[in-house]
């Protein structure tokens, strides 16, 4: 168990540490001079891009400039913003709550929703059942986050009033995490709907049917215990999923979260933001899935006894 | 918009939901605040970092300038209570009003305005605006209240200037890191409480404000206790936010504009003297517009009065002038002599001189900045140029990066991809704006030649007002004439504002500085 | 016998509907009476299995029970709804299936899962759940019950599984035992185990079971009475003694015939002759020789230490003469394949010499060991998995020779036409795919492909051990005769004694990475002086009801002799320590 | 047993073959997806012919009109056809699909061929860097590609393909891993096939039934994702009439003309239910243990 907690912790660092070369190249692979391109307001002169150049030691061999990036994220310090010349970090930091709360009550809803419904599908395999709700889940998936969310935000807060359109209250959470849900829990059905098939044509089910245990207890205890096995492991990779769609739906309702500032860095080619961005979402995606492996382990005996 | 008075929401979520955004607004009501939603936020708390209208409209609530424009544009005393300029028009000796204090409670005296300027010099670090300030050799603080400020050549823009929110007074107690991103001190009418990047910028009365010579009733302390300065991108939201009252005052979507009057719940303020210029500017560095018949047909080709009326619908003007109106040297009658009124048949024209037709159209990129429905400008244009046999790209960037993009452009020289032209806006106070677009090397490395910088130079060294109209005049017309410079239409974004009836008092000064030291909220 | 505590009537299960509707099981009846095990014995697809599911409500979703009766106890099982059925089920009519590995629940503990069936159906409080569900532990042979209790399934081996399993379905002493292939995933050893096991527990619970299997050995050693099916019908019902000695029915005759039985051939030094003038073993010089053969899997990981690894092959020396065929025999995880694969170098070994027609593999770099592997060929398993399934089977036997420029177009064409014929396959086979085989055919495309190149000395690794019995004998046949016109030389991998003593020259008996006793088939076979070799022969079901071999001692592995092969005899090696009284 | 094995080879040696679109025609899906699917390659091809309208073309009808006999779609704030813009992104849909997933599929294809075949330090190295970049996310690795090579639709579909290499990559390399674990392999090796010869035509051809599968659902990813990235701004320019370009200019008339809210998305929505319906069909076909569920 630990070696396998020690294991992940290994892979997640790993996969930082290339984040972190990956925004070091990125800043080369920018055709042309991405000083100029980052700095060049009207009044710039080119002994002020040589300066910035210089700080932003990119007059360095590359492995030193690595090696001064490095040294600079040990201390917390991703650099600044060119729009605005914030720090970088500081403004990850002060829209993240709003990502986060956005992806947890997503994701809450994807479960609640998705879940069930995948489960329900899979027991009644074959049925309408089963047709009717793996029918909802592909619409579900098909449907683009954004236009989901404007059509909840259509009906909802123009046609009904019910609900505000934006900003960063509780009740502004409600469409957002509602579209990000709901297109989650689409996928989420499917894929735990198949999990659950998998499972039901187990050899252990049918022992435990062989053993006339009540259909309740043969699912819930036998079945949906194991299911959640495979489900759980998929869960990182649709938080991550979640992640990126958050992305989208932020820039739908006006969500002021790290997705909305990446956006805005991406059109006004703020570098050392879509940087820091980068390393920051990675960083992010990989914790929860290492969390979310330890929290497989917990559940598969073979791996917490392994 | 209806709200829900019925039994309502199917889910308790919804109603908590909704409780609580109740809640949120039964306390604003009660503490007088204001909440503003703009469709972007500001960049930074410091004013020589950043150079967004959205920045310097924030500036304004917190900083004060020495000088203030007028409601007319014209430059009055302010902060400095009056000033002194030496007979070679080198020194300017600016005395300052007595007792004022800065947020922190510190005296404002002739040190901050020292630490102000020299801050924006600093050589690590100048301020964007920098060149704007002109050619400062030095400051020196007489004494507390007595300010000298020389220059190297005369500079005729330099008191409107001190008027502009670029020359904000930043008090010298700002030294700590944290300026610009979560601390400013000035001596404005709002202190500043949080800002909260991308979402809000709360701000809170300044008990001891003083007010000298902005052009509004209150002389004291504004009435609202807070200002809440929020960021809404979409224009639908920010309407319906108005709508039901989580907003007061906001930019309306533009195609919305008529039905709100129409409603006349609304009230829909027209911000006049905003110096906002929309016009074209070509890469005039090589081909296509190194040619003036390319530049030209670009120009015939397009119909500014069609698509401004499609999109803003009679809320913006023709402009034929390269600065807007209420500029000094704006005369709509003198520029269109030199205009280039809609004519798609004489730019097909052009074009065939230069070797393209039906088969072989011209193509280019226009460059556009985000926001103010310009983009859907963009694309009439776009649809224009194309029956004249221009194949114009569309590229949407943020403000900063046109600016770099243009820039980039003229220097490409050599490259094999053909130039590209640009819907440029310009929001300035004085025709000085043209030196710094067009003096040799010029704001974008664009089109100088020795003969304009001669007649710039003449507007920046004659302070003789008519003497400076006909120079300023020459340049208009050399400007046009070459089709370097081609007014578009008059104002160009944010300068529709659509506030709630219980709001009073709310005004926009010249150069489209919202005002809320008036403003007033009723229970 | 007793008065029949089962009878079911006229059974039918189908398959699917409309055009697909199939027939798994047709017309089927038997009576089963107290205290009886009655067999159910059957080719693949018989529906041997599905008969018996259908009995306690397990039907896979596409079947269906369209007719029958089976009366248990005086009600109908079949027409039973499912909540009194679901009573029965796990309480008087238990079950235990073929694969243990995958049985039992992996998330839940074996205590759990050992009580839920007490609880719910006896009533039982957790404590006198577990109280049995110990005594169960004990009497299964697990040993250790509090500990056990606790474990999870993926601690516990197969054979341990399979004990949980019998401890499940017996620990509410149930009437019926439906036992379905309870120890065919088993090794022959472990088999034998749990065989004697589940005649203990028969004799102390009295109860009776039905044991479906395709092996005619296990039916032997455990019938009473025997139902043979085929294709879903009963071809023959009898005692088990009746079966065996006067099979009535074709069908059940050629299935007897076709089971090798260990002994048949223990009088011969060499397999039965299959041609005219075979070739003889040629003893001048070896065609294949390893020596020293050393393999480990696994150990290393990331974080260094880790487990130290399998020892797949240990000191490992085989000698392969023209003409001969070597057996290399022992249980899963023996390391029999894999030194069946590394004397191919289809995998590398740590340490040892190999030599091929005196060449030494080990040092060939990469063409030259492209040119070797003409010399050397194989017959893998698992024939369905064997044949790339998006070529066609011509362009399969073609490749080798393509690759080793052996034949070209038309030349080719004939060559692949007569390799077709050689091993009874038609010329208009060649053009289809390895799906429209059955088995047994895509086991001769395998020996097609094999022969094409000529090679000296094929490696044969379990190459019936998939098919049915009566196309097992078939393929064995083709195999005898190659060798025998042809001088190949096999190294032939089995896990079957029987098929062994039919096929081989001499053997060499692997256990966990070593050989322990080596020799003249004969020798070995008929006098095995190793604890190991004695153990695997003796554990073997001989097909024939009146010599059922007696309770067999349980097997200590960690005490074996595993040291150095001394030579005991002429040719014959034992690992040393091994010679027992 | 080997014989619950035989389905699966069975219909998985189906050779691509003349009965394959009958059997696709046969699954419920597929035939749903394949008539989805085939409208649009008409509606793409035939775009000059069912567009009453030029879409490019202002002033059409008036403006913000709701749907009538003359505009079935409505027309938009310049007065364009909404239908007809709709019948032309059609084609720009179609490139966006086939030029994102050709070169996530070929690319990807190749780093896991090469990675599952190679085995060893190239696999691990190859596949411990597309396990990273698959932590990164489509999305993030899709904004740094634009970052790098600026906003626009062809730099989109080359950001959505580069990002989902990483995906096709980790699918073709467990196929491989499989494929490469199964005797036939095997028993090619010992017959003395090189490289070339075990990776074309033995693991390709084995590997290819998986990436149809896997590539017909990459197009609607890809086509949704493009219509994001064109949502966002960072894809399609105007006047390109691309759906999710179409879908971010509704926004600021999302109350005065919903048709122009409406009809792009249901075109997105549609089109991608339809890949994924032909992407679930192919799948029933070609792997049958999909079937029974």
């Amino acid at each position: 168990m630990l070696r396998y907690i020690a294991q992940r912790l290994a892979a997640a660092a790993v996969t930082i540490w290339v984040a972190t070369v990956a925004v070091t190249l990125l800043i080369h692979a920018v055709p042309g001079d991405p000083v100029r391109i980052m700095y060049a307001k009207f009044q710039s002169t080119p002994e002020q891009l040589e300066a910035v150049r210089t700080s932003l030691g990119l007059d360095q061999p590359i492995h030193v400039q690595y090696a001064m990036y490095l040294g600079r994220l040990v201390e917390g310090d991703l650099g600044r913003t060119i729009v605005g010349d914030q720090p970088v970090l500081d403004v990850l930091l002060a829209r993240f709550p709003a990502t986060l709360t956005l992806a947890v009550a997503s994701l809450a809803i994807a479960i609640l929703v998705g879940m069930p419904l995948g489960f329900l599908a899979a027991y009644k395999r074959g049925t309408w059942v089963d047709i009717g709700a793996m029918l909802v889940a592909i619409v579900g998936v098909s449907m683009p986050h954004f236009w989901l969310g404007l059509l909840l935000l259509f009906f909802f807060a123009l046609q009904l009033g019910w609900l505000p359109v934006a900003g960063s209250g509780i009740a502004n959470l409600v469409l957002p995490a509602l579209t990000l849900g709901l297109a989650n829990a689409a996928v989420l059905a499917r894929l735990t709907r198949s999990a659950m098939i998998d499972i039901f044509d187990q050899d252990f089910v049918r022992t435990a049917q062989a053993k006339g245990l009540p259909k309740t207890v043969v699912l819930y205890r036998h079945a949906l215990r194991a299911g959640l096995v495979p489900i759980v492991s998929m869960l990182g990779l649709q938080f991550a999923y979640l992640m990126g769609g958050a992305i989208v739906v932020e820039n739908v309702f006006a969500w002021n979260g790290v997705g909305r500032l990446a956006i805005e860095a991406v059109f006004a080619r703020d570098y050392p933001l879509i940087q820091g961005f980068i390393l920051f979402f990675a960083s992010i995606v990989v914790i929860v899935s290492v969390i979310i492996d330890v929290l497989y382990a917990f559940l598969d005996p073979r791996i917490r006894y392994g | 918009m209806r709200r829900s008075t019925t039994s309502g929401p199917v889910l308790g979520l919804l109603a908590t939901a909704l409780l609580a955004s109740t809640g949120q607004l039964a306390t604003s009501a009660q503490a007088a605040e204001l909440v503003w939603a703009r469709y972007g936020d500001l960049d930074s708390l410091d004013p020589h970092r950043a150079t967004s209208t959205l920045s310097m409209q924030v500036w304004d609530q917190i900083y004060d300038t020495l000088l203030a424009f007028d409601a007319d544009g014209q430059p009055q005393p302010h902060l400095a209570k009056s000033w002194e300029i030496s007979e070679d028009g080198l020194t300017y000796t600016l005395a300052l009003e007595d007792g004022v204090v800065c947020h922190d409670g510190s005296p404002f005296d002739a040190n901050d305005v020292k630490f102000t300027i020299d801050r924006a010099f600093d050589e690590a670090q100048p301020s964007l605006t920098r060149t704007a300030w002109g050619p400062i050799e030095s400051v020196e603080v007489v004494d507390t209240l007595t300010v000298k400020v020389s220059m190297s050549s005369k500079f005729g823009a330099f008191l409107p200037f001190l008027a502009d929110s670029f020359s904000s007074i930043v008090c010298d107690t700002n030294t700590a890191d944290t300026f610009g991103s979560s601390t400013a001190i000035g001596a404005g009418p709002f202190k500043l409480v949080e800002w909260v990047k991308g979402d809000a910028v709360t701000l809170e009365k300044n008990p001891d404000y003083r007010n000298f010579g902005k052009p509004v009733e209150n002389m004291g302390p504004p009435h609202l206790d807070r200002l809440v300065i929020k960021t809404v991108p979409e224009p639908q939201t920010r309407l319906a936010a108005l709508q039901t009252g989580e907003v007061h005052v906001a930019e309306p979507p533009f195609d919305d504009i008529a039905a709100i009057r129409e409603a006349g719940e609304l009230e829909i303020v027209v911000a006049d003297n905003t110096g906002q210029n929309v016009f074209w500017e070509f890469a005039i560095s090589r081909p296509p517009f190194d040619d003036i018949r390319a530049r030209q047909a670009v120009a015939y080709g397009t119909d500014p009065e069609m698509a401004i009326d499609i999109i803003y619908g009679g809320l913006s003007q023709r402009e034929w002038c390269p600065i807007a109106r209420g500029v000094f040297g704006n005369d709509q009658e003198f520029c269109e002599q030199f205009g280039y009124e809609y004519d798609p048949e004489k730019a097909v024209e052009l074009l065939a001189e230069l070797g393209y037709g039906p088969d072989n159209p011209l193509e280019t990129t226009m460059f556009v900045w985000t926001g103010g429905n310009r983009h859907k400008l963009a694309e009439i244009f776009q649809a224009q140029l194309a029956q004249v046999g221009i194949n114009a790209a569309i590229e949407i960037m943020d403000i900063g990066t046109m600016n770099a993009r243009v820039k980039e452009q003229n220097e490409l020289v050599d490259d094999p991809s053909p130039g590209t032209f640009d819907m440029m806006t310009w929001s300035w106070y004085d025709p000085d704006i043209l030196y710094a677009l067009w003096h040799s090397p010029g704001a974008y490395s664009g089109f100088t030649t020795p003969e304009l910088d001669a007649m710039l130079e003449l507007t920046r060294t004659t302070i003789e007002p008519e003497a400076r109209l006909a120079a300023v005049q020459d340049v208009i017309q050399y400007l046009m004439e070459n089709a370097v410079h081609v007014g578009l239409y008059t104002p160009g974004w944010e300068w529709v504002f659509a506030v709630r009836p219980e709001v009073s008092g709310f005004k926009v000064g010249a150069f489209l500085h919202p005002m809320f030291n008036d403003v007033e909220v009723k229970e | 016998m007793s008065k029949s505590l089962l009878e079911v009537r006229d059974l039918d299960v189908v398959f699917g509907a409309g055009r697909h509707r199939q027939h798994a099981v047709e017309g089927l009846s038997y009576t089963l009476g107290k205290g009886e095990t009655l067999a159910i014995v059957g080719e693949s697809g018989s529906g041997k299995s599905v008969s018996s599911l259908a009995l306690l409500g397990l039907l896979p979703r596409a079947a269906r029970i369209e007719r029958g009766t089976a009366h248990f106890d005086g009600e109908d099982l079949l027409a039973l709804p499912e909540e009194p059925l679901r009573r029965l089920r796990g309480d008087r009519l238990t079950m235990i299936f073929q694969e243990p590995m995958t049985s039992l629940n992996p998330v839940l503990t074996i205590g759990r899962q050992l009580t839920e069936g007490l609880v719910e159906h006896r009533g039982m409080s957790e404590a006198a759940a577990e109280a049995r569900a110990g005594e169960m532990i004990e009497l299964v042979g697990l040993g250790d019950p509090a500990r056990r209790l606790a474990q999870y399934p993926h601690e516990l081996s197969g054979g341990m599984r399979q004990r949980v399993m019998i401890a499940m379905a017996m620990a509410s002493e149930p009437d019926i035992l439906i036992a379905d292939e309870p120890t065919t995933a088993l090794d022959v050893t472990v088999q034998a185990q749990i065989l004697d096991l589940m005649r203990d527990l028969k004799a102390r619970f009295k109860t009776s079971i039905i044991l479906i299997t395709h092996d005619m050995g296990v039916v032997a050693e455990m019938a009473d009475r025997v139902v043979v099916m085929h294709r879903g019908r009963k071809v023959e019902e009898g005692s088990v003694g009746e079966i065996f000695a006067r099979p009535r029915q074709a069908y059940t005759r050629d299935l007897l015939a076709a089971v090798p039985r260990l002994g048949a051939y223990a009088g011969t030094a060499a397999p039965r002759t299959v041609v005219d003038s075979p070739a003889e073993v040629d003893r001048r010089a070896p065609v294949l020789r390893a020596r020293g053969l050393r393999k480990r899997f696994g150990g290393r990981s990331w974080f260094g230490r880790g487990d130290a690894g399998v020892l797949a092959l240990d000191d490992v020396a085989l000698e392969l003469h023209p003409g001969e065929t070597l057996a290399l025999v022992g249980e899963s995880g023996s390391g029999k394949s894999t030194a069946g694969r590394a004397v191919l170098r289809l995998l590398d070994v740590d340490a040892g010499e190999i030599e091929v027609d005196g060449i030494a593999i080990r040092e060939l770099g990469r063409a030259g060991l492209r040119r070797a592997r003409r010399q050397m060929q194989m017959i893998f398993q698992d024939p369905f998995a064997s044949l790339n399934p998006r070529l066609t089977v011509g362009a399969l036997v073609a490749e080798p020779m393509l690759i080793h420029g052996i034949a070209r177009g038309r030349e080719l064409a004939d060559r692949i036409e007569g390799l077709f014929h050689r091993v009874g396959l038609e010329s208009d086979h060649i053009r289809r795919y390895p799906h429209e085989f059955s088995g047994g055919q895509r086991q001769r495309v395998a020996i097609a492909r094999a022969l094409g190149v000529g090679p000296k000395v094929i490696v044969a690794d379990e190459p019936t051990s998939a098919l049915d019995v009566s196309v097992q004998a078939q393929v064995l046949e083709l195999l005898l005769e190659l060798q025998q016109s042809l001088g190949l030389a096999y190294l032939f991998i089995s896990h079957d004694m029987a098929v062994v003593e039919e096929m081989s020259h001499r053997v060499a008996v692997m256990q966990q990475g070593r050989i322990v006793e080596t020799g003249p088939r004969p020798v070995v076979l008929n006098d095995p002086r190793h604890v190991y070799t004695r153990a695997l022969l003796a554990a073997v079901p001989i097909a024939d009801p009146t010599r059922r071999r007696g309770v067999l001692p349980r097997l200590d592995t960690a005490a074996m002799p595993r040291g150095p092969l001394t030579e005991i005899a002429p040719g014959h090696l034992v690992a040393a320590g091994a010679e027992a009284a | 047993m080997a014989s619950a094995a035989e389905p699966v080879h069975a219909a998985a040696g189906t050779p691509a073959s003349r009965s394959f679109l009958g059997a696709l025609l046969r699954t419920p899906s597929g035939a749903v997806g394949l008539v989805v699917v085939a409208v649009l390659v008409l509606a793409a091809v035939l775009a000059g012919v069912i567009a009453p309208y030029d879409p490019l073309r202002m002033a059409a009808g008036p403006r913000l009109a709701p749907p009538s006999w003359a505009h079935w779609f409505g027309t938009d704030d310049f007065g364009r056809d909404v239908f007809s813009r709709i019948v032309y992104g059609a084609r720009l849909t179609l490139q966006i699909g086939v030029i994102a997933v050709g070169i996530s599929l070929t690319s990807g294809l190749l780093l896991g061929l090469v990675a599952g075949y190679a085995s060893g330090w190239t696999e691990r190295v190859l596949m411990r860097l597309v396990d990273v970049l698959f932590s990164f996310t489509e999305i993030v690795i899709a904004l740094a590609c634009l970052a790098i090579l600026g906003i626009g639709l062809t730099n989109a579909m080359i950001a959505i393909g580069i990002a989902s290499i990483p995906f096709y990559a980790r699918i073709t390399h467990s196929v491989v891993l499989v494929e490469r674990n199964k005797p036939y392999f095997e028993a090619a090796v010992a017959g003395g096939a090189g490289h070339l010869r075990l990776i074309f035509r033995h693991l390709l051809p084995n590997v290819v039934p998986t990436l149809i599968v896997v590539g017909t659902l990459g197009v609607s990813t890809a086509v949704l994702a493009a219509a994001g990235l064109s949502f966002l701004g960072l894809g399609a320019q105007p006047p390109q009439p691309e759906w999710g370009f179409m879908l971010s200019s509704s926004r600021d008339l999302i109350s005065r003309a919903p048709w122009m809210m409406i009809f792009p998305g249901v075109a997105i929505a549609i089109t991608v239910l339809g890949f994924n319906l032909l992407g679930d069909g192919v799948r029933e076909v070609l792997d049958p243990r999909q079937r029974q569920r």
